[in-house]
């Protein structure tokens, strides 16, 4: 299984702070982030705007590939400081 | 020295603890909440963070300006939660040895702070409240390290 | 406001003057005098300075700052007279609506000041007084602005 | 008559805090410098070394023309900060 956990603007849009999601072997970030905007409905904001992405609380490219177990944040850009 | 936290800091407490290694240079930034007086009913903010992974992006971030510049201590400090109009949010403090060693470090965490700590403002006001947008001059001001 | 004195000052407090106009940035610069416990006989520093010239030198380069960035309140204070292996020699503090001109103005004041305000440094030793040698770095710091 | 006052290790090698000079209409800060040096022995020193000049507590280059009860400054670089 993967966590994925969403924060700030996206976690409101999405009204998810988290969810566990099947692993698939050789998934990415970006292929994970279509898995879940293909469900339609609010899950459509992953596609619409800037989206971060972070795997095991590190910022990664969407293009990496995702193993069992991680922990996978998608996140607007950062606005703190 | 990282911490992530809701509670306010003392300035000049921290500055005597960057002080301690007799570094011939100290420079501070702090950065604060906006007088929102002048404007409107803004409120406040609220600060949002991915507790798991701010602490370690600001680590990570702090450990690349040491492979850059020679320093002494290095202190950062960054709230969280609900934040009134004039509060501080961030605190960094570098001590080195040479004062362009200290500026350098100190304008290198806030600029990479602003681009990759996980971390969120909302403003609240009267009528509402409202994420604040990302500032494509903070991704430019990352560009020149 | 610029203060050249013998007396130290107190960085939580000047910090805390400089926050009072709600501007969002403050940058601090503080220089101190090394600590000689690990470079043999050098007990301390003799500041000497121009006195009607030195506080005049400064408000001028303050005011090429304000020219250059836009700063909310400045201050600078220089001691001068006899100091010991770790006190504080200068302080520069900058509040600014915008970190990068808090930053610049500040290294800005600190890079024109080692260049042009007439303040010299000596050395005191067992073995006597010397000198400090003013350092082509400085010149070059000048350069970039 | 001018004011000309010294500073640091200039002061100390001239043994010389400040004295008055005469006046002479058009006269620079260097043409001073040189009569001063012309005086011979301690002196010498102001042609040894980098030398700044500040006219009226400003600094001015050397080519500038000297103005009548001017307090020419002569000094080494500069060591504060």
């Amino acid at each position: 299984m993967i966590k994925i956990v969403f924060f700030a603007q996206l976690r409101e849009r999405l009204e998810c702070e988290q969810i566990q999601w099947d692993y698939v072997q050789g998934i990415t970030a970006a292929h994970l982030k279509s898995q879940l905007s293909a469900q339609g409905g609010n899950w459509l904001a992953l596609e619409e705007s800037d989206v971060l992405c972070a795997i095991n609380h590190e910022i990664s490219a969407l293009e990496t590939i995702i193993n069992d177990n991680d922990e996978v944040a998608f996140f607007p850009p950062v606005t703190g400081g | 020295m990282i911490s992530v936290q809701q509670q306010d800091f003392d300035c000049g407490h921290e500055y005597q603890q960057l002080r301690e290694q007799g570094q011939g240079a100290i420079v501070t930034f702090v950065g604060l909440v906006r007088d929102f007086n002048q404007e409107g009913q803004i409120k406040g903010l609220h600060l949002e963070h991915y507790p798991q992974m701010t602490e370690r992006a600001l680590e990570q971030i702090v450990e690349q300006a040491r492979q850059r510049w020679p320093l002494g201590k290095v202190r950062v400090i960054h709230r969280v939660g609900d934040l009134d109009g004039g509060d501080q949010i961030v605190f960094v403090g570098v001590a080195s040895e040479h004062r362009d060693a200290a500026f350098s470090a100190a304008q290198f965490i806030m600029d990479y702070l602003k681009t990759q700590a996980p971390i969120w403002k909302k403003e609240r006001s009267d009528i509402g409240e409202q994420w604040v947008a990302s500032k494509s001059s903070d991704n430019d001001a990352v560009k020149k390290w």
